[in-house]
């Protein structure tokens, strides 16, 4: 079980904040496969990997990191602080 | 070293007299502070600024570890809000200090290239027509080339 | 455009805030804060900051009209202190604002280039054995060239 | 007649802040040249050009600049502001 958490945009056309997940995958791309598998909107919040950024246990990371005892996967669009 | 992060606003001259009171040995304190602007078309009614809170304190702490160790930092002070915020209000501040001002300005400009494009921040701005994220520009993410 | 040469002190904090409200259009203000500090090896009494009335502000104003034109700046503050100063107290103080932080940034480093090493102050650091003129550093005349 | 100032340790040197000075020279340079023949305290100050700068009517210039119509020469280090 991992929790999934989605910020800005991607919580938007994902619909909401955060949801756990029961899953098989061992990397986030797999995750992300698995996601967009599920419905339209997944699909349309992941349609390009490259508009967005991933967070693994508060650590930003690639797409190809490993899932092994991870508790949090964050997805965001590119960061606008400062 | 100090990060806060907040909904409330903050002092930025009081937080700049704090941040020099503080200093023992350096001579030399660079500041940054951004400021909400209109649009340059105009009808920006708000900003809303979203932030991942489990990962915020922590990213910034982490590129104030970098900037301090890079350029021989004596401190380093970033205060940066989320939440609802107005045109004239002040986003968010960056403080360094050091023995001479290259080290001081240097530091400052690498927090607030990493802050703009790898802390969790994201905005959003609201009109009368409705609301829309801000994109990334590519001239900041470009800015981390030069580090 | 904004130059003061005052020998009173004055607050960094409060200098920062007008200059901030006083933002109409700019979303980046940075600042530089000048301090006192001691020497490496200890007894500064206190500094003496000594210089040339006639020409101090006209030739700052002249270093800032500069700045403005090649960075776009939307404005720019200098205050710098003459006379008696201890350790700890601020010396002089630079702020600059731009739509864009890397003006802002380039500005305040320009204005303190040239004020260090073109604008008309001697400093004269006083301890128990007598009192001694800070000499120019070459670090600060090369720093000049990359403008 | 032009006003001749000092600044820093080139005042100290010459052990006044200003004097006014009835001068042939056309240049600064002569001006200098006439100065330190008058003592050792002004040849002292003057005794290395490269350390000292100078201002003509408070505009930062070079050792050849030209007297005419001036009404103030100062005479000082390198200066060590901000």
């Amino acid at each position: 079980m991992i929790d999934v958490v989605y910020f800005a945009w991607v919580r938007e056309r994902i619909g909401l904040p955060r949801e756990t997940v029961d899953t098989d995958a061992t990397t986030v791309a797999g995750l992300v496969a698995e996601l967009s598998a599920r419905e339209d909107r997944y699909a349309m919040a992941f349609s390009d990997l490259s508009a967005l950024r991933v967070a693994v246990d508060q650590e930003l990371t690639d797409f190809d990191a490993a899932l092994d005892g991870v508790r949090e996967v964050a997805f965001f669009p590119p960061m606008t602080g400062g | 070293m100090s990060v806060r992060v907040q909904s409330d606003p903050f002092d930025p001259g009081a937080a700049l007299n704090g941040f020099v009171s503080a200093q023992a040995n350096a001579g030399a304190v660079v500041s940054f502070s951004g400021i909400v602007r209109d649009r340059p078309e105009g009808g920006l009614q708000h900003m809303e600024i979203e932030h991942y809170p489990a990962m915020t304190a922590g990213a910034i702490s982490a590129i104030v570890d970098q900037a301090v160790a890079r350029f021989g930092l004596d401190d380093a002070l970033v205060i940066h809000r989320h939440g609802i915020l107005k045109v004239g209000e002040v986003i968010m501040m960056v403080a360094t200090s050091a023995r001479h001002r290259a080290d001081a300005f240097q530091g400052a400009e690498f927090l607030m290239d990493y802050l703009k494009s790898r802390a969790p921040f994201w905005k959003k701005e609201v009109t009368g027509d409705g609301a829309s994220w801000v994109a990334a520009r590519d001239v900041d993410e470009a800015a981390l080339d030069r580090w």
